[in-house]
Parts: structure tokens; sequence; C-alpha cells
């Protein structure tokens, strides 16, 4: 035997060495490894399993009052689905629901109005705090000096308003919609019997991207389809219903009431045509003698004798309707424009046209409207009912330094940029978590977060004054009060002594302006609307890049317009009007916008809207026309004089 | 040098040995369900004194197709009554077994045969309910499982899935073996 | 006894109505919410961004001036190609040949199926593809906080570095084929589904089915003349002859989405050259 | 304390001393580079590719140019030693070892950029274990093909490689290293035909095939590409290794290499240039007027963006170099216009490749799109400069201290004699 020297035992050393490693990856160990350090270092999320399930939910929050089936597993809501339609809020409630940013308790506010600081607190003691501060109003005598501004007509809308007028102020307003403006001008929303006419003529209104009811909308679309009716559109951008008509009348930015003025001062002068409205003869005059044929070509830039053929068409068809309300979710028209419009249905004697009330509604207060309100009106108390004048409205900016000075209580379940300037934030639900009669909630309510409806029932059983207001405590029982819509509209009149002032303001605004040489109109982009949609990352992932990309925002402006100012795609640019100037924003070029016309997309450039919609892009609407409608009592934004650089 | 190779090739191919076995063992561990079992309950006792033939009594399906899995409590104490005698001489009743008063009705307190990862979608039913066109079922619950239903160990009986099996039998009863089939 | 082959009979093809698109983009609210995609703070980042369906707007401003203008929306998802036989080569997508892992494969049913866990993340599939239908995640998927809760359990969730795409839904096909099971039925391969994306569409733009069965409306649709598929030239080519012989020299996606309408400017913008293309040269 | 100190100055010593200012500074700037390699390939690997520019329009950026390129032009290494071993050519003797080395590590580095183009780095190996081989005898997938030939020449590579190290004058002192040398030399031929061989697949299939199978991008299709691509890399490849030496000795003022072997590899060059010079105009024909046509596009109007036809135009202007300086002996023989050829020949070669890239992902693929750019981030730039810095490190490295160019020792020692 050999004795063992130290190389030997290299050798064994090697040759376990060896072998261990052999064995090792022989069986196939080291793979699997590499498997599991893949997972590991990327701490895969497995979603919680569960028995799915189908729950079905009707919406409390919605005007539509959408009927959805919601796809359960377990306990957590995952899909929602929906037979009959659905509108994008509705759809996209999962993402409301589940937002890391709800709140989950009254906040109150602790610190300057806007910084943002809250602190927590119990339910009793913000509704004590806030019942104390009306019933001291109520016992000065300044009932008159509590607001209130409502998203919409929905049932938490109807009791707010019951709320507040139980409290002796009239000021109940609802952020400007269709229904808002329109029933502040003709005393009543028009009810479309979109159904069964034969031909539209539309005045810019965008009857597929959300106008009115977007659900309804695109039944009545595919309706109309089928059907063949004759859709005519009169628009400055090309969009999609402009797009989808059968004739796109391409007007001048702003110009849409000026084009209805022409086509009735055609249908008066030459067809003999006459309006059942009240003082139809002061007012055919003054059409007449200011807005000859001749002239509104000029102004619209559409020839005289497309107008007549317009007005020719209309008139003969069998049931014609005209519409007015410009743009989709987010709506602008002046009261002469939709006086005007709505002529034109009383003068061909449209069935399809009916003026509505809702029993527990009404548009008008002190003043006319909601931006009425924020320029002449007086409040020292302030409720949002959801509600986003902040943002929403052209005159925001006074809003803010408005509340400032009042206390304010919003009523909300995620951040918004007019909450921030809240005293009380009080957590509200999505309708995920309402009761209503025909569902139970279909998700946990979120920690501490209530019922918008029970809010406002607790904050009246609160109040001295409002205690009888509503009989029941609990909000499922206030479906018995809801409002009902009926057919008795108020009686249809022209105004002519307000009006008046508008037509002038129009025609003002649309003369030539050297300082000021472009116009900015609006265009919304899908599922933002005019802004709602924007705190939800499925929202976002839906943005067309020539819109935002990598939060830069881009405006439309044709390419001929864009020679002549020199401007290149992708160019930033900076925007200026009467009002003030927008922040950075970078050119398209594109075709399909009107010459000397900047497209600028609604809905961007929240300040304040969760970290998902803050931050990205501009609020076009901080400098957009802010002249207040007298009749409408809101802003006629919709065509801004404006300059690029 | 035959002494070196000797001394190099003995430790390698102990090593291989052993190391091939550590490894291998690891791995299915790893592949496998958790071995505990902390009800005792015998398969092949509850078939031929109870005649429960059917595996579905206890293992059997939601609604909506989707295989419910080990029982719940609920579902012993159905029998074995919590308000029922601990001894009894009479066999036909089931006795009261005093190990469950520590769960509730809900409880599982068994562990799964084998998990399959998120990706896979799995449907018991589709694979239970598959025939031949003479009508033969083509999987019967023992393909997988074993035959646990003569199975006399109280252990549980731990099983281990890898895509290999499930595509071994995909080919022989010739079902598609596209990726989608299984994975999503 | 001889065990026969179960293939699945149907072919899964969609047929997209741009004439009655809105461009409402609930399909792409639907797509997301049905396939859990990932939500990052800024999702304005579109190069990465991660989601099968885009809602794509086209105008024809590179054809026409104002105000001879259109605008439409297109919903693209994954097309589904199918390619061509081309001599000895059969059938097959762009992207699925040039998998290096075979983490990408064409059903029975003719879904592309993309498996992120087999997926090595080379991005080869992507760059072989002509419609930009795959996604690469560049970033770990993200569901913060609250946001798991609302995440499906039939569609697992990729990790970092794996592409993912566009499956047609088929977790709702055996999700339906499940519950055909359970009541009873046993030809799986009668089994129809929808998609998520037209399941929610409200104008009915969307329609899905089996192209294998000429009854079935996408069909009918797929064989009217408003039917174009996006970019797909041989589908320009009217003689059979002359398409089978364009068709040995070279594979052509052929995709399974048709895009139906009446509007010639849509068909001219689904073509990179209308005025001088393939078919008037090769006829 | 004093220790650790004191093997810092060693190894400072034994990297920098001796040195001059201009050859530290270059130093100092590689190993910077370096460290920021390091620093950045973990990022990248850690958190993923989010980091980089390249999104799902541009999916591959500056690493998968890297790879074309220094797969294109390591492709020397191959036909060299084929000329070499097979056609015996014995005057490229003093140049086979740098080749070699150069190879190696161009393909070292495809490997690490590679890498670090996967999304799951960790499931590298699937592309081994999970083929995507179809059923016929070659490979369905081209990067399958690109994964097996491109590792197994790398293997070849690394037994050419081994003789180089073992006759490092320590270790050739030892008999049994001094045998085991040798005979490797002798049988290296049949590692020069089994290189030849793999490098033929995947110099096509990564170079050219990898693209020009794609057949519903009708920017890259054409069916030729493979071929092209095995022309492109030996002519261009042999150039690469002739300007690579010639650089070294310029720095090192030495004749590294023989004159007369720059000559006849660079007339090897030359000639092969002629066949990729013809190979690439029959490709733009047949693009152009074939291949475009049938998927339904205008080819130039493919061409826009930042990355229009200047590209052509450049890499023809380019193609002038070889065609002229190399193959007409007069200016071949002629240093500056040998090496400018050379240059030249290395230039349109890395056009082309930018070309692929950069133009074949920034055209749209939808007609109502516009053309994309790519804009390397950081990360990007540091881990591809970084990869270049090691190759010079390593090749400095090798000069310095290992027999990389036998005709020098061989010269060293006649001096030494006299």
């Amino acid at each position: 035997m050999k004795k063992i020297e130290r190389k030997d035992f290299l050798k064994l050393g090697a040759g376990a060495v060896a072998g261990g490693l052999s064995g090792w990856v022989f069986s196939g160990s080291p793979f699997m490894a590499f498997q599991w350090l893949a997972e590991w270092t990327q701490d895969q999320y497995v979603p919680v399993k569960g028995l799915e399930k189908y729950v079905e939910a009707v919406s409390d929050s919605c005007p539509n009052g959408c009927k959805v089936s919601v796809r359960m597993i377990g306990e957590r809501a995952v899909k929602i689905e929906s037979k009959e339609g659905v509108c994008p809020a509705c759809q996209n409630a999962l993402q409301m629901l589940y937002h890391p940013e709800r709140i989950g308790m009254p906040l109150k506010l602790d610190g300057a109005k806007g910084s943002g600081k809250y602190v927590p607190v119990k339910w009793d003691v913000a509704l004590k705090d806030i019942s104390s501060r009306m019933n001291k109003l109520i016992s000065e005598g300044k009932g008159n000096a509590i607001a209130a501004i409502n998203k919409n007509e929905s049932l938490n809308g109807q009791l707010m308003e019951k709320f507040i007028k139980a409290a002796g102020s009239n000021n109940v307003y609802y952020e400007a919609s269709l229904k808002s403006i329109t029933s502040a001008t003709l005393g009543g929303f028009i009810n479309y019997d979109f159904a069964n006419t034969d031909y539209v003529l539309s005045f810019g209104a965008k009857l597929v991207e959300g106008w009115n009811s977007s659900v309804d909308m695109q039944k009545v679309f595919t309706n109309w389809k089928a059907k063949g009716t004759k859709i005519v559109q009169a628009d400055t951008v090309c969009t999609m219903t402009a797009s989808h008509a059968n004739e796109w009348v391409p007007v001048k930015p702003g110009t849409e009431a000026v084009l209805a003025f022409g086509i009735a001062n055609y249908l008066i002068t030459s067809k003999k045509m006459t309006s059942s409205g009240d003082e139809f003869a002061k007012w055919s005059q003054l059409i007449i003698n200011k807005f000859p044929l001749a002239k509104v070509a000029t102004f619209t830039g559409v020839k005289e004798d497309v107008i007549k053929k317009i007005a020719d068409e209309f008139s003969k068809a069998k049931n014609p309707v005209a519409v007015a309300g410009k743009g989709g979710a987010g709506v602008s028209a002046s009261s002469a424009e939709i006086i005007a419009v709505y002529c034109l249905n009383t003068l061909v004697k449209s069935k399809a046209a009916t003026l509505m009330k809702n029993s527990a509604v009404t548009y008008t207060g002190d003043v006319a409207g909601v931006d009425a309100l924020i320029k002449d009106g007086k409040f020292s108390m302030l409720f949002l009912n959801n509600a986003n004048p902040v943002y929403k409205s052209a005159l925001g900016e006074d809003l803010k330094k408005k509340m400032e000075k009042a206390f304010v209580v919003s009523i909300n379940p995620i951040m918004n940029d007019s909450a921030a300037y809240a005293d009380y934030i009080l957590p509200s639900l999505s309708y995920l978590e309402a009761v209503t009669p025909s569902n139970k909630e279909v998700v946990k309510k979120f920690k501490e977060s209530k019922d918008a409806k029970d809010i406002i029932i607790a904050l009246a059983k609160a109040v001295d004054k409002t205690k009888n207001t509503f009989s029941f405590s609990d909000g499922i029982d206030s479906y018995k009060i809801a409002g009902k819509d009926s057919a008795t509209g108020g009686k249809f009149s022209f105004n002519v002594d307000k009006v008046k002032n508008v037509i002038d303001a129009i025609e003002k605004k649309l003369a030539q302006n050297a300082e000021y040489p472009l116009a900015m109109v609006p265009v919304e982009v899908p599922l933002v609307g005019d802004g709602d949609g924007l705190a939800f990352p499925y929202v976002l992932k839906s943005i067309d890049p020539k819109v935002m990309l990598y939060n830069d925002m881009y405006v439309q402006i044709n390419r001929d317009t864009a020679k002549k100012y020199s401007i290149s795609e992708g160019e930033s640019l900076v925007i200026k009007s009467a009002r003030g100037k927008l922040g950075k924003v970078y050119a398209t070029l594109t075709d399909t916008v009107a010459p000397d016309t900047v497209a600028i997309p609604l809905g961007f450039g929240h300040k304040n809207f969760t970290k998902y919609g803050s931050g990205k892009g501009v609020n076009p609407k901080t400098i957009m026309a802010a002249d207040v409608d007298p009749l409408t009592g809101t802003a006629d934004w919709w065509s801004t004089r404006v300059k690029i650089s | 040098m035959r002494r070196s190779l000797l001394l190099f090739f003995t430790p390698f191919i102990i090593c291989t040995w052993f190391f091939f076995g550590i490894s291998l063992d690891g791995c299915r561990s790893v592949m496998q369900a958790d071995a505990a079992k902390k009800i005792p309950f015998m398969h092949k006792t509850h078939i031929e004194k109870y005649g429960a033939k059917d595996c579905e009594i206890c293992h059997g399906y939601e609604e909506n197709g989707r295989f419910k899995g080990t029982p719940s409590i609920a579902e012993c104490t159905a029998c074995h009554a919590r308000d029922a005698k601990v001894t009894s001489d009479d066999p036909t009743t089931p006795r009261r077994k005093p190990m469950f008063d520590a769960y509730k009705d809900t409880d599982r307190p068994w562990g799964s045969f084998a998990k399959q990862p998120d990706l896979v979608y799995f449907s018991h039913k589709v694979v239970m309910t598959a025939k031949y066109e003479d009508g033969r079922l083509k999987a019967r619950c023992g393909s997988c499982h074993g035959d646990k239903a003569s199975s006399i160990d109280t252990k549980m009986i731990k099983g281990k899935m890898l895509m290999g099996q499930c595509m071994d039998c995909h080919t022989a009863l010739h079902i598609s073996n596209a990726c989608a089939v299984c994975h999503d | 006894m001889i065990v026969k082959d179960v293939k699945m009979k149907r072919r899964w093809g969609m047929a997209i109505d741009l004439d009655k698109c809105t461009g409402c983009g609930k399909c792409s609210l639907a797509c997301n919410q049905e396939n859990n995609m990932p939500i990052f703070e800024d999702d304005s980042d579109v190069p990465k961004r991660v989601a099968f369906l885009e809602l794509m707007k086209l105008t024809n401003d590179r054809d026409a001036k104002f105000p001879n203008v259109k605008t439409a929306y297109l919903p693209k998802m994954c097309q589904q190609c199918e390619g061509n036989k081309q001599g000895k080569h059969p059938a097959e997508p762009p992207c699925v040949t040039v998998c290096p892992a075979v983490a990408t494969d064409r059903g029975d049913d003719g879904v592309v199926s993309q498996i992120w866990s087999r997926c090595i993340g080379c991005r080869y599939c992507q760059t072989a593809c002509p419609y930009e239908a795959r996604a690469f995640n560049w970033w770990k998927p993200e569901y913060e906080g609250s946001f798991k809760n609302s995440l499906s359990t039939d569609v697992s969730v990729a990790s970092r570095g794996t592409i993912v795409k566009c499956t047609f839904c088929s977790h709702i096909w055996k999700r339906e084929r499940d519950k055909a099971v359970a009541a009873g039925k046993l030809d799986i391969n009668d089994v129809l589904y929808t998609p998520a994306c037209v399941n929610t569409c409200p104008t009915g733009a969307m329609v899905f089915g089996d192209l294998n069965d000429p009854d079935s409306e996408v069909s009918k649709l797929a064989n009217s003349d408003r039917a174009v598929r996006l970019t797909n030239v041989i589908d320009d080519i009217k003689d059979p002859a002359k398409k089978k012989a364009l068709m040995d020299k070279k594979q052509f996606p052929n995709p399974k989405v048709y895009y139906l309408t009446s509007q010639k400017w849509l068909r001219d913008m689904m073509r990179f050259n209308p005025r001088n293309d393939a078919a008037k040269k090769n006829s | 304390m004093e220790k650790s100190k004191n093997l810092f100055t060693a190894i400072y010593d034994g990297i920098f001393g001796g040195t001059s200012k201009n050859m530290r500074i270059a130093l100092y700037v590689l190993f910077g580079l370096t460290a920021l390699f390091l620093i950045f390939a973990i990022q990248i690997l850690f958190w993923g590719l989010g980091y980089t520019d390249m999104d799902n329009n541009f999916t591959w950026g500056a690493w998968i140019i890297g790879d074309l390129g220094l797969v294109g032009l390591g492709g020397g290494a191959f036909t060299t030693g084929y000329i070499l071993y097979i056609f015996r050519v014995d005057k490229l003797r003093p140049i086979i070892n740098s080749t070699v080395l150069i190879g190696f590590m161009c393909y070292l580095f495809t490997f690490v950029f590679l890498l670090f183009d996967l999304g799951q780095p960790l499931r590298c190996w699937f592309g081994f274990a999970y083929p995507n081989w179809g059923k016929g005898v070659y490979p369905h997938s081209m990067l399958t093909e690109v994964f097996f030939c491109l590792s197994f020449y790398f293997c070849v590579l690394i037994v050419e490689l081994i003789p180089v190290i073992l006759e490092h004058k320590v270790l050739i002192k030892n008999k049994i290293i001094a045998a085991i040398a040798h005979y490797m030399h002798l049988l290296m031929w049949t590692m020069a035909a089994g290189g030849t061989f793999l490098s033929f697949f995947h110099q096509g299939s990564l170079g050219g095939g990898m693209w020009g199978v794609l057949y519903a991008k009708t920017v890259w299709f054409a069916p030729h590409f493979f071929y092209m691509a095995v022309v492109a890399a030996m002519a261009g490849g042999t150039s690469f290794m002739t300007l690579m030496p010639y650089i070294a000795g310029k720095i090192l003022k030495k004749e590294l290499v023989p004159m007369e072997t720059f000559q006849i590899l660079t007339r090897v060059s030359g000639f092969i240039f002629i066949f990729y010079f013809i190979f690439r105009i029959y490709d733009l024909y047949m693009v152009a007027n074939v291949y475009a046509p049938m998927g339904g596009r205008n080819y130039f109007d493919m061409w826009g963006g930042y990355y229009g036809f200047w590209m052509i135009v450049l890499e023809l202007i380019l193609f002038m170099g070889p065609l002229v300086f190399l193959n007409i002996k007069s200016f071949r023989d002629q240093e500056k216009f040998m090496v400018t050829g050379a240059a030249c020949g290395v230039g349109a070669i890395v056009i082309s490749k930018l070309s692929v890239l950069l133009h074949g992902f920034s055209a749209p693929n939808f007609p109502w799109k516009g053309f994309t750019a790519y804009t390397p981030t950081i990360q990007e730039w540091s881990i591809t400069l970084g990869c270049f810095a090691v190759m010079i490190l390593i090749y400095m490295a090798f000069v310095k201290w290992f027999p990389l160019f036998p005709h020098l020792e061989h010269h060293d020692e006649h001096e030494a004699h006299h």
C-alpha cells in the first residue's frame, strides 16, 4: 500500500465535488431552482380564489340607472357585464370600487384649503359640526346662504335638493349638462323620440360620443343605421358623429347657432312657417334683420344653397328633429342656440321633441345656473354632491376663491379637484356597494363610507329645521319619493329680451379678431369624456397616443394652418386666450380639424384627482370663454378665441 | 494511473448517486402537496362499510362545474354528528369523533393532492366526463390519484403533477396538446 | 379499439363592423377587466403599455383634405393570423414559427396562444407581428393595493419580462365548457362563447363565432363584400390562380379578424398603397 | 491593511506600469466604462428592461445591433481559420491567434448581449430545453438555430483559443502542456472545418435569416437574406480581422503582423466583397421590385423618419472602399489605401446591420401611423459600450501577456540573438 499523499486527497476531493455537481445537475433540480428563482425574484401575484357567481345590480349614481350583472369570485367583484348596455362610468365601477385612494372615513380639513391635509373623524362628530353650523346660519336667517351643487339628477341629487330647499335655501344647482341648460332655457328638458325620426339635424351634438344618455344613444344609433335615418351634423371637427352622419356640414368654430338662425330665417321667410312659442314675432324679426342668409353663409362658411338645401330637406322630412347642445359628455350651448334649434322643431311641428320635467328637480335657483352661482351667487356654506365644479366649470378658479371663504362639505368616494377645497369630505359609495329596491349590496361597503342618500338623510335629521323633511331614515325608502319625468314642460318662450344680448355677444365673438386669430374648440376622448374617467387606470390605458403620450397632451391643428404658423408635428405650443394661457401642449397635425382652429382634448389637466388622474395634460376650461349666459346660467365655453406661440 | 482513477472515480460515483438522490427527493417534495394529514381518514373503511362507492359524494362539483375538492368538516359531521355518542355498540350509526370539535363546519383541514400553478386551467368535470365513442369514460379518479378507494393508509396520499403527466395522457387519448388547452 | 383524434371543429373568428363602431371604448374597458391588465401610474407611456385591445383612431387625412375627411375608430386586438400553405411549408402564423422556446402556438381552434411561463422574453414574436398585437411586460405587472381585489382568477398574472397577448378570451371558452359539461352536455365542440369585448359592444359592431360553420353570422360576414382584413394584401387579388401563385412565393398573415365597411376610404386606409397595390401589379 | 495596500500597488503597477500617459488615460476610460457596465447590468438584470428605450414597437435596440455587428465581424475568425488550415495559406499564421481571440470575444459578448436582451434571463436555458425544432431537420425558429449553432461554435472557438493560452511562456515550459498545445495546433484543421460548417448556419440565421423569414413584415422579408449574411460576414470579418491587429500595432508602435499577411487577408476580403456587393445589389433589386410590392408596400415609402434612405446611400459609398482599394493591387500595396479599404468595408457592414435594425423597426406597421425613433438610454449605452471596453481590455491583456502574435516573439528573439 502506497502512502496516502496530499495529492491523493486532492483527487478524492475533486471526485467528490465533480460527482456531487453532476448528481445535482442530472437530477434536474438546478432547472427547477432557476424556475423558482424566476418566480421568487418577481413575487408573482396569484389572485385569491373563490366560488364564481353572478350578482345583479342597478346603478343608483348615474341618471340612466344602468342594470349590470357582476361576476364575483368569492367576495370579490371581478367583472361587470351588461345585456342592456351600460355607461362607461358604470362599466368601470370596479376601478372606483377598488380604487386604492378610496376615502374610508369622513375627513376634516386640517390646514389651509387646497393643502390636501385632512384628518379622519367619526361620522357623528362630522355630522354634528356640519349641522351646528347649518343651525346657526338658519337661526341667523341666512338660510339662503346655503348652496348645493349636484353632479346629476340621480336620486341622491333629488334628496339633496329637497334637503337644501327644506333648509330655506333656493340655491340648488346641477353641474352643467344637457338637461340642466335646456331646462334653464326652455323650462324643461327635451325628450327626443329618436326611434321614430327620419331626419336628424344636429348642431354640434356628439350624438354617439356620450351625448345625453350614452347607453340610449348607442341603441338609437344602431336603430338609425338599420333604418337609414338621415343624419345631418353641423360640426367644426370631423368627429365620430360627423363621420357617421350622412351629411357633414363643416361650419366654422362656434357658428352652429348662426346656422340655426339662417335655417330658421329661410324657413320663416321663404316657407312662411311659424312657431307657437311666445314672442315668436319679435324673435323672427330680430333674426331676419340680423342674419340674412348671405351673412350666415360668411359666418358659418356654409354656402347659401347648402343652407337652403338643408332647410328644405328638414322641412320636407316626415318626422324631422333638430338637436342642440354641442359636445358629448360635457355639453355647452348658449340659450340663443338652444332656443333657435328648438324653434326649428316648432317651425316644422316636429313630433319627436317634447319638453319634459322631472317632478323632483328644478335646475334654477336664485340665479340661473351653476356658473351664475360662482360668478354672482353669495353663499357661506356649500354642499358638493359628487360634483366637481372646480374642474368642470370654466369659472373653476373663481369658485376656488369663493370656497376658501365658505364652509364646504363634499360628498364623494375619491378625492377630486373640488373636494380638495372642502372643510369636510364625507365618503360615499360606488353603486356596487349601494342597496336599491331591486338589489342588495354586491360588495361590502368600503370601511366606514356610506351611501350618499343615507348621508343626506342623516344630515337632514341632524339639522333642526330639516328634521322632518324625510319621513324615513334609510336610503332605500327614498325610492318612494323619487321624481318622475312627465311631459308637462313649461310654455316655450323665445325670451327675446335676454336672448337679444346673447345673440349680440355671439356676433361679437365671431367678428374678426386680429389679436386672437384662431378659435379653440374642445374634442372629447373615448371614456375620458369631460374628465370623470381620468382617475381610473383602465381609462388611461385606452387613450390614443395622438392625444396623450408620456403625460404630454396633444392638440389637433389643421395642416394648412400649421404651415401658416410654421408649426411642425409634435412641436410644443403655448395657447393664449383673453383669459390667460395654458401650460405646455404639443401639436398634432390633422386635416380632420377646420382651418384656423385648435381642437383641444377635454378632460385632462386635473390638479387633484388621485395620483392616476392628476398632472396629466392641461385643463382647457381655465382659459375658455367664460361669459355666463343669462338664461342657462352657465358659461358658453365651446368656442374660444386664442392665439398660439 | 489506475490508482489515480480509482481515487477520483470512487468518490465521484458515490457523490453522484448521493446528490442525485437527495436533489430528486428535494424536487419531489417541492412538487408534492403537504404531507401532514390532521385527520386520519381511511378511504377503504368508508367505502366498504358505508357503501360510499361514488367518489363524488365527498369530492363533488359546484353548480358551474368547478371541482369542490376535499370536503368540509360539515360533510363529515353530517354523519359523525357533533352531538352523537363517542362510543357505541351499534356499528351502523357513525360515532362522534372528538377530533372534529377543534374545527368549524367550513374548515377543510386537508391538503390538496397536487396544487396546480395559477396559469393552469384544469377542470375535473371535463376530464371526468370525457368519453370514448363506445361510451367508456376516458379517465377515472385513479388515473391521476392512484387507487385511493382501496387505500388503508390513514396518511395523506401525496401526488405530484408535472406537465409531462398531463401531456402523456392527452397523447395517449388523442386529445390535443396545444398549450391553450390547459393554460391561460 | 381505434381512438379517433378529438379535434376542435371550431375555428374562432371575429368580424368588426366599422360602420357601426362609434368608438365608445367599452370593448377596451371590458378587455382590461377580463384579462387582468396591469395598472401603472402612468399608462400614457403608450409604447410600453400593456393592453390587448388598442382603440386605434384612424382618419383619411393621408389621402384627403378638409372637409372631405372621415374618422373612425378601429378596435385592434390580436388578429389570430393563420398564414397560408406555401409549397411544402404548412400554414403558420408569423409569430409562432419564430418562437425559440415554443411559448406561443396555434391551437386546434385557430387561436394563437401565448404561455408566459414558457416565454423567455426574447421578443422575436413581437418583431414578427405585423399588427403590434403582442405586449411585453417591460415592468413588473402591478396592481396597487386594493386593485388586486378586482383580479379574475381565470387569467394568471404574468411575470415581468414576458410577452402577453389577446387569446380571444379563450379562458371564457373553458368557463363555458365547464358549465356545459356540468349541465350534462358531452360534446364540448358544441360549446360556443363570446369574448369580453364582443360581449360588451353596445352597437353590435363586433361579432364572434365559428368560421368553420358556414351558417354562423361571423362566417357570413367574413365572406361578404364588405369584409376587409388589415394590411392583408392577398385579399385584393380576386383571381384564384394568381392568388395561389403568390401564396406559393410567400406566406401572408391571413388574419381571422375581419373588419367590415362599405366606406371606400376605410378600405383604402387599411392598405399602405391603395392606388398601386399588389392586386394591380400582379393582375 | 499594509498588505492589501501593497497588493493594490502591485496590481496597479502590473496594469499601468510602463505605459505612456495617453495609454493610461485610455485605460482609465475603459475601466470606467467597465464599472458603468457592471452597475447598470445589475439594474437591468434585477429590475427588468423597462429602463431601456425599447418598447412594444421598437422591440430590439442597441444590444441586438451589437449582436449583429459582433457576429458579422467575428465571422472573420472562421474565414481566416478556414483559409489557413484548409487551404494551407501559412502566411496567415501570424494573425491567426489574434483572429481566434477576436472571434472568441465577439461570440462571448454576443451571448452577453443576448442575455441582457432576454426579459427572463434565468430562463435562457429554455432555448435548449424546449427548442422550437418543428418536424423537419432544420429548426423551425431561426433563434433556435442561433442558440444551438452559436453555442457549438463558441465551444469550437474555446478549443481554438486553448493553445494560445497554453503557449504562454510560463506554461509552455511544462512538457505535457507543450505537447498538448502542439497536437492541438496540428489538429486544429478539424476545428476550423467544423467551425466553418457551424458558422454558416448561425451567420445566416442571426445576421439575415432571422429577419428574412418574417414574412408578415415587408420591411424585412427576403428569403435570400440568410445567404447574404454569410457572404457579408466573410467579407467584413476578414477586413475586421486585419484592422484590429493593425490598430494594435499602431498603438504599440511595433510590427505585430507582417504587412504581407495583412495584404493576403485584405485581398481575400476585397475578393469576397465583390460577391457581397453583387449580392447586395441583387438584394436591393429584389426587395424593391418583388418583395415590397408583394407585401403591398412601396419600397421607398418604407424609408423615412430619422433612419431614411441615406443609410443605403452611405452604405453604397462605403462599398467603394473595399471594392476599389482592396482589389486593385497598386492600391492594396499602399498601406493607407489598404487600411482605408478595410475600414470602409467594416463600415459598410456596420451600416447595413444598423439599417436592418433601425429602419426595420421605425417603419410603421399601420398605414395611418408614422415612423418611430429610438434613443438608447444611459443603461443601454453603458452596457453596450462597457462590453466593447471589456473586449478591448481583454485584447490588450492578451497582447501584453500572451503569445498573441508569434511573429512578434520570433522577431524579438531574433533581435535578442543579435
